[in-house]
């Protein structure tokens, strides 16, 4: 350790440690625009500029690396320094005259024109935090600077306006160019099919969302540019108590259970398969859990209702049943759409003055409590119009000519069709089988019914139930239910699983394979056909074993036997034999 | 059987670029068509140093100097000289002033005040042979620091004999050697690296040592080498030295092959080789960190040097980088002794100083002077004062970032302290000389623009402030500056220097600082609308006046149809369509033609 | 009196069987000509029950069990897929339409598939006619 | 005490099994010893009538080998039954029908038709074909009728043991005799003697793995490892589904069994258990692809029913011809 200090305050900081940190510790402002931290000092912006005092001697020197030596004295802000600030801002303004960050910066130091020129288009001021993000840390190596002197710029590969094939579209340049010389922009119009929906750029490492449970933030390895190029870093470089780990992986952990709860849930219908409501072209066409989002008050708009221009929604179309109750996609009916977007009626006339339409099939307000909603979201002067929405298309309004929708129906209470005008439409998508829903089936041999939902073991008796003892249903992976109902579900599962813990014991069917040893010839025809790992083969006695416990009876090997030495218990080839005989009894002779 | 006589033919660039190669291969044919081959060798040498002249030729052991020879002269001076024994005086060199032609070199004021150190083989060797670097004594030095003293005693004699950098900082070499070899590396990698890059127009001081005596660079290098435990060399030379080059790799394999340069030099198990990198060309890539960056394969751009090169270098190592000039002191040094070295020059200055000669000077040339001559001395005396008797305005020291001395500083001696504090610098060794048809400020507009377009353009001060710079005295130039801007240049130049991350941006004010210091009249002159030097054409006005006598040159020679006028009858000019070439300024026998 | 086929059908517990258990749940009607044996697994099914089935006096024999993947025991119905195309190249060799034996897929949630299913065999063996193999 | 008399029959076979009754060697002494061999048409000249003479349980045992295809099998097979105390269905044919039995796939008409009338060799250019009286000057000539249906011996008279084997492995048949020498007590009925409980496999040196088949091959078409498992190796062997009690010398030599010995205890249907164990060990799930892998089979039902098929579920299946022919 040594001291210096600085500005009359004496520090004491690690040898070598930049002055820009050595006064960060004294809480002192030294400006900088060429400097991020995690990024090798560049030293090229100069607007870190300060005195240092050693000895006899006094030089200017860059804050962001000059090192701390002992007993060096530090000025950041006299009137040399201050001097160099301001002229050096003032060619920056020459250069970038109406980049905001330099504005303001350049206004702090006195300096609201530039005698050195005027470019109003220039946004760049060559700091090279972006060259180094992209070769440094990123190690992409796609932006670079070409040409000397003032001809000097910012290019990607032979100044090719699009370099796709290099850029791998980190958003990291942008992300720490100072002046937004740099944008990013979504060429391919995607939306991230995320769980949860987000209406702003996301990083790579983030907390999942505001109620995660535990709530740290975590490393999307797809984005992250650590684990892609190798570069990068820098969080952990910035995380004090060095809590980042990249070598953490994701883990198989297996776990010895008696019964399981299957509850994986469902995902939502994409909308964008149905063209003719535009969600994924039209910018104000919302999915249900985007508006739900923009409505959540730790949501990317903190709540309020807004446009994509930022402006509050005059109207707002709710178009319910999409993709559910239609032959096309799914017949049956998602449930909880309905009660949903009529709270979505209800907060958007509690915030906003906007004028809001319900297009539905038929109100489905079904549950305790649904039905009296309803009455009240009306009383509130929402509009409910009874017909499907058959398309929305874009529209001008009035004398403004973008951003507008117009929503096409058929009243069929009135009968008649109409167009509504309206600034935001908020689409019902279906809920549907999730995508893996099949190979989850598979894993726990559970049933599908038509609509690709788990099959519980009886519709009546036993919703929570599946055909295997010791595998339960709860939630949307059985069907479309509302909270009240999956936690109905999965309270009853969950009691049926403690009652079968607190009994301690279970009973087996008694469908066993066995093996007769005086019969096997040790062939091992069997060995490879059990699913459950049940039949060994004795070295011993050269016969197969099969292990009771283990056998789930299914009789596969039974009937593989080609000596006949393996018996099913209940289902034995006389008894098939004898039901044969008996089911047959009638047929006659030739 | 020993020749009776050497015949010298200069081969440095600028003596080549005069055909002086066809002048040695006609003297060779007409030798040997006279049966003199046997006797008279002809020896293709390096830069005679009096560029102006060429094509040079030296008779040896006559030392009789031949100038501007050309293949035509060639029967006649074999006749005359070598048959008869009769130096033919049309070829030789009358200096200014006086009536009768000079005929040995030593007598001509050029060559007379100069001392020479690093270009002590200068003229006498074949620069591709080894051999005759061997005979004049090279090599000698290397044996002695390998075989007789320890890299210590030699890094003491190079501290003691006061040689500092001879690239434009001045840093002490013994010093700087000293410091790598205490630099702590982890694996005890140290490089030592020749800089070669001499970017400064009108410099070509490296060029002539390498292409005149390139064994004297190898060998400072790997006595440097051996003084600071590098057994890794690089010289980076510029791609636009061709020759230069030519001759180092040819010189590099001599070495190898005598045993002097690759492992166990001498046979004392030391092992050092040089690798030869090659510059494109930028004037930053002579700052030590960007070359150093070029060397690596990146972008030739400064960076901050708050830890010196010496310790944190090449490939993140110490490292020893010394230009061409001042490897060439090192064996003179360890041959005859820090204390020789140190009786020559001044105080701080040790030494010698090799300049080229430029500008508006009689003898333009490459000289080599000791330490602490006066400037007054350099170019009256050795540069032979003013070109066509015109008037000393100004004198440029180190390069286009040094700044202008006026005339009442001419008595200033040779020295690195003596020319920074008059605001200018020792620099690599340029001398551009300006008389009083230079505008100050057009030529510190023209040195601002050429720093402008070098500048690498990393930094905020030297990239926009110099281009700032540029900006403004254009202005003046164009008769548009206000007393507001000479202010602000002051602001600029002060900033500039002070924030600047490199030396080119912190040394870049000099000229317009020295300019604005030492001739400030003709900025307020151009602040009121005149160009005394009459060479900012915004501000200058071309007429005819009654001397004209109609002969019609002008008229012909206006590209723009400015000149009216008939034949025999006195002409005018249109100023609307003038465009101030200055044509008819030029062609015009009468003095007619004016300029305001 | 018309031809009535008289057809085995060896059905899964967890699918086929409860699929067929649903359609007479729901009520839908399918031919009793099929006459269902129920076993643990269509993996289970011997071929020496094919056989026995129609020594027996069966004129065609069905086997149903879970769909490819969606076996209760992972694989069992794969081993009667592959145990039915050999044996119906045995039966042919044999002397038997292969067509009398059908091998098909029915979930627990497919009662009207297993009625489609129960009169497409019912038919198909009608038009084959008697077999007559009951000694 | 008179010796115990002993009968030999040959009915629809190869021979092979008297001979390997020859077999035994020196034991033939002991039996000649132990027995008054009262027929055995192959060795001696007996008639027909010597035996009708014998009182009805007047032999002690009958070896009778071959199966009945033809009435006057089934009238010798009956007289011996009546005339024996014990009567042994001795070797494969009797067992289970035997390579005769494979004519169960098809009927006397078309077994006629090829054997006379379609053949290369044969020169029959009036398509006579066998009758079973013929109107000669001299009378009428008789002989045996020729049926449609193979049968074991044990589906036309009543059988008290089974010595399988094609042949019975002559050390198999001495230690029957040799019981029956010993005059130890008899096991029960229907009992298969001769021979043992469990599979070929047993006897099998071969090393064998967990199976997986992709595709089989015919003997000729491949060297099998000498070490490994023939039916591991993609070769049909019978072993796993027949009884053993042969000493696996077939497999011992490279020669995958062919099931001679007939299925073991537990077995209903060689053939069927067969097919399920073979396809249950098939590598794939691929419709297709297995249809692929099953068409290396050559002749599935030569294959697995190559010894039993008489006495197998499906012994002959009476479907009409025309359909039959529909199929294909």
């Amino acid at each position: 350790m040594i001291k210096l200090r600085i500005d009359g305050n004496e520090v004491e900081v690690n040898a070598g440690t930049p002055l820009l940190k050595a006064a960060q510790k004294l809480n002192i402002e030294i400006p900088t625009l060429c400097h991020y931290e995690g990024i090798e000092p560049y030293a090229a912006c100069r607007v870190c500029t300060v005195e240092v005092v050693r000895g006899r001697r006094r030089r200017m020197v860059t804050a962001c690396n000059y090192p701390a030596t002992d007993g060096i004295e530090v000025f950041t802000d006299n009137e040399r320094v201050r001097r160099a600030r301001r002229l050096n801002l003032e060619m920056l303004l020459g250069r970038c005259s109406e980049v905001p960050a330099i504005r303001a910066l350049a206004a702090k130091y006195g300096v609201e024109k530039s005698r050195f020129g005027y470019d109003p288009k220039e946004k760049c001021i060559l700091c090279g935090l972006c060259v180094r993000m992209c070769s440094d840390i990123v190690k992409a190596n796609v932006l670079s600077f070409a040409y000397s002197g003032p001809r000097r710029k910012v290019v990607t590969p032979f100044e090719r306006e699009m370099a796709t094939d290099v850029c791998i579209a980190c958003g990291a340049c942008a992300h720490v160019c100072p002046t937004g010389a740099i944008t990013i922009e979504d060429l391919s119009q995607r939306r991230g099919e995320v769980p949860e929906m987000y209406l702003g750029p996301k990083t790579a490492i983030s907390i999942p969302f505001q109620q995660a449970v535990p709530k740290v933030p975590y490393i999307d390895p797809d984005a992250c540019i650590k684990m892609q190029t190798g570069g990068c870093g820098i969080c952990a470089q910035v995380c004090e108590p060095e809590a980042i780990n990249y070598k953490m992986q994701d883990e198989v952990v297996e776990l010895d259970v008696g019964q399981i709860l299957v509850a994986t849930g469902y995902q939502i219908f994409d909308a964008s398969q149905m063209a003719q409501y535009g969600y994924g072209k039209l910018d104000n066409v919302l999915s249900a859990l985007e508006f739900e989002k923009m409505l959540n008050s730790t949501g990317p708009t903190g709540g309020r209702v807004l446009t994509k221009n930022g402006k509050e929604p005059r109207a707002i179309g709710i178009i319910h049943c999409i993709g559910s109750r239609d032959a096309r996609y799914h017949k049956y009916c998602s449930r909880v759409c309905c009660m949903y977007a009529l709270k979505f009626a209800h907060l958007v006339k509690d915030r906003t003055n906007a004028e809001v339409y319900q297009f539905y099939i038929d109100m489905r307000a079904f549950g305790k409590g649904y039905e009296e909603f309803y009455s009240r979201v009306l009383d509130e002067g929402v509009n409910v119009i009874r017909g499907k929405a058959a398309e929305v298309v874009e529209a001008t309004w009035g004398n403004e000519r973008e951003g507008h929708l117009l929503v096409r129906c058929e009243d069929t209470l009135i009968g008649k069709f109409r167009e509504v005008p309206v600034d935001m439409v908020v689409l019902c998508a279906a809920i549907e089988p999730n995508v893996d829903q099949e190979r989850v089936g598979q894993i726990f041999s559970l049933s599908r019914s038509p609509d690709g939902f788990f099959l519980e073991r009886h519709p009546k008796l036993d919703p929570m139930g599946t055909v295997n003892d010791g595998i339960y249903l709860a939630g949307c992976c059985q069907g479309p239910k509302d909270i009240p109902d999956t936690v109905a579900q999965a309270q009853g599962a969950a009691a049926r699983i403690l009652a079968m813990i607190a009994k301690g014991e279970v009973l087996l069917d008694p469908i066993r394979a066995s093996i007769d040893e005086n019969l096997c010839g040790g062939c091992k025809v069997c060995n490879n056909l059990c699913p459950y790992m049940a039949i060994t083969f004795d070295d011993v006695k050269k016969v197969s074993v099969v292990n009771e416990t283990l056998c789930k009876g299914c009789g596969t090997c039974v009937a593989a036997c080609p000596a006949g030495a393996i018996t099913g218990s209940g289902f034995t080839d006389e008894q098939i034999f004898a039901e044969i005989e008996g089911i047959l009894a009638d047929a006659g002779n030739k | 059987m020993p020749y009776r006589l050497h015949m010298m033919v200069c081969a440095g660039t600028g003596c080549v670029s005069n055909r002086s190669l066809e002048l040695r291969d006609a003297l060779s044919a007409e030798l040997a068509r006279r049966g003199l081959d046997k006797e008279i060798e002809i020896v293709t040498t390096g830069c005679n140093g009096f560029c102006g002249v060429g094509p040079i030729l030296l008779v040896q052991p006559d030392g009789i100097f031949y100038q501007k020879v050309q293949v035509k002269d060639v029967p006649l001076l074999v006749e005359e000289h070598l048959v008869k024994g009769r130096p033919v005086k049309s070829l030789m060199f009358t200096p200014p002033e006086a009536k009768e032609p000079v005929p040995r070199m030593r007598d001509i004021p050029f060559f007379g005040k100069q001392m020479l150190v690093a270009l002590r083989n200068r003229g006498m060797i074949d620069p591709e042979k080894i051999e005759d670097y061997i005979a004049r004594g090279g090599y000698q030095a290397l044996a002695k620091a390998l075989t007789t003293m320890t890299p210590k005693q030699i890094i003491e004699e190079i501290k003691a004999s006061g040689l500092r950098g001879r690239g434009g900082g001045g840093f002490p070499t013994g010093i700087k050697w000293e410091t790598c070899v205490h630099a702590h590396s982890e694996d005890g990698v140290r490089y030592l690296v020749c800089n070669a890059d001499e970017g400064d127009p009108g410099a070509f001081m490296d060029r002539s040592i390498i292409e005149g005596d390139p064994h004297s660079v190898i060998e400072g290098m790997v006595i440097g080498a051996y003084a600071i435990g590098a057994h890794q060399g690089y010289i980076y030379v510029r791609h636009e030295y061709p020759l230069a080059l030519k001759r180092f790799m040819i010189a590099l394999d001599q070495a190898r092959e005598y045993g002097l340069l690759g492992k166990d030099i001498l046979g004392t198990g030391f092992d050092f080789d040089i690798e030869v990198h090659r510059g494109a060309g930028a004037f930053v890539c002579g700052e030590s960190t960007a070359l150093m960056a070029s060397i690596e394969g990146r972008v030739g751009e400064p960076r901050a040097k708050y830890i010196h090169t010496v310790e944190v270098g090449l490939y993140n190592k110490p490292t020893v980088l010394n230009n061409v000039e001042t490897f060439a002191n090192v064996p003179v040094i360890i041959e005859r002794g820090a204390k020789w070295f140190a009786s020559i020059g001044t105080e701080h200055s040790k030494g010698t100083k090799v300049f080229s000669l430029a500008g508006r000077v009689k003898n333009t040339g490459l000289v080599e002077v000791p330490m602490g001559l006066s400037l007054r001395e350099l170019i009256f005396d050795i540069g032979g004062g003013i070109a066509d008797n015109g008037k000393f305005k100004a004198v440029q020291t180190g390069g286009p970032s040094g700044g202008f001395l006026p005339e009442d500083l001419l008595d200033l001696p040779v020295d690195y302290e003596k020319l920074y504090e008059a605001g200018s610098m020792m620099g690599s060794g340029g001398v551009v000389v300006m008389d009083h048809t230079s505008c100050m400020v057009d030529v510190a507009r023209f040195f601002v623009d050429f720093l402008q377009s070098e500048s690498c353009g990393k930094c905020t001060p030297c990239r926009e402030g110099i281009k700032a710079m540029h900006g403004i005295l254009s202005r003046i130039c164009d008769g548009k500056g206000s007393e507001a801007d000479l202010a602000t240049l002051e602001e600029l130049c002060s900033v500039v220097a002070d924030t600047s991350l490199c030396a080119l941006g912190g040394s870049a004010p000099n000229p317009v600082l020295t300019s604005l210091r030492y001739f400030r009249s003709e900025y307020e002159a151009h602040l009121q609308g005149k160009c005394p030097a009459g060479v900012c054409r915004a501000l200058i006005t071309f007429r005819i006046n009654d001397k004209c006598t109609g002969c019609h040159l002008c008229f012909k020679a206006c590209p723009t149809s400015a000149v009216l006028g008939e034949p025999k009858q006195m002409h005018s000019i249109i100023q609307g369509k003038c465009i101030k070439c200055g044509a008819c300024y030029d062609v015009c026998k009468f003095e007619a033609v004016t300029k305001e | 009196m018309a031809f009535e086929p008289k057809i085995v059908g060896f059905l899964c517990n967890w699918c086929s069987y409860t699929g067929a258990d649903l359609a007479g749940v729901s009520r839908i009607k399918w031919p009793p000509n099929v006459r269902p044996i129920r076993v643990m697994c269509s993996g289970r099914i011997d071929p020496t029950f094919v056989v026995k089935a129609f020594r027996e006096g069966a004129d065609g024999v069905l086997v149903s069990g879970c769909h490819p993947g969606d076996c209760h025991y992972y694989q069992g119905n794969y081993k009667a897929l592959r145990r039915y195309h050999l044996l119906r190249r045995v039966l042919e060799q044999f002397g038997i339409h292969p067509d009398r034996l059908m091998l098909t897929w029915v979930s627990a949630a497919e009662g009207e598939r297993w009625a489609k299913v129960t009169q497409e065999i019912t038919e198909r063996v009608r038009k084959l006619g008697p077999l007559h193999l009951k000694d | 005490m008179p010796k115990p008399k002993v009968a030999l029959y040959w009915a629809a076979s190869c021979g092979g099994c008297e001979i390997t009754v020859v077999d035994i060697e020196a034991h033939i002494l002991d039996v000649a010893k132990a027995f008054d061999i009262v027929f055995w048409p192959c060795l001696m000249d007996f008639k027909v009538k010597d035996v009708e003479a014998i009182e009805d349980g007047g032999i002690f045992v009958t070896l009778f080998n071959g199966a009945i295809r033809n009435s006057e099998q089934e009238h010798l097979a009956k007289l011996l039954r009546r005339k024996s105390k014990v009567l042994v269905a001795f070797g494969s044919c009797a067992h289970e029908g035997c390579i005769p039995g494979l004519a169960n796939v098809t009927n006397r008409d078309e077994i006629f038709k090829t054997v006379y009338q379609e053949t290369a060799s044969t020169d029959n250019p009036k398509g006579v074909l066998p009758q079973t009286k013929t109107e000669m000057p001299e009378g009428v000539l008789e002989i045996p009728e020729f049926w449609n249906k193979v049968c074991s011996l044990d589906q036309v008279v009543d059988v008290d043991y089974y010595v399988p084997g094609c042949p019975p492995q002559s050390n198999q048949v001495w230690a029957v005799l040799d019981h029956l020498i010993q005059g130890k007590p008899l096991p029960p009925k229907g009992s298969i003697l001769g021979a043992g409980q469990k599979t070929c496999c047993d006897e099998c040196p071969r090393v064998r793995k967990e199976k997986k088949i992709k595709r089989f091959y015919r003997t000729h078409e491949i060297v099998p490892n000498p070490e490994e498992c023939l039916l591991d190796q993609g070769l049909l062997c019978m072993g796993p589904a027949t009884r053993d009690g042969c000493g696996a010398k077939c497999v011992k030599v490279g020669v995958p069994c062919r099931g001679c010995y007939g299925p073991p205890p537990g077995s209903h249907d060689m053939g069927m258990k067969m097919i399920s164990a073979l396809s249950s060990v098939i590598d794939s799930e691929d419709p297709a692809e297995i249809e692929r892998i099953i068409a290396t089979i050559a002749d599935p039902v030569g294959t697995f029913y190559r010894f039993n098929l008489a006495h197998s579920i499906l012994y002959r299946v009476q479907e009409d011809l025309k359909e039959k022919q529909a199929v294909k």
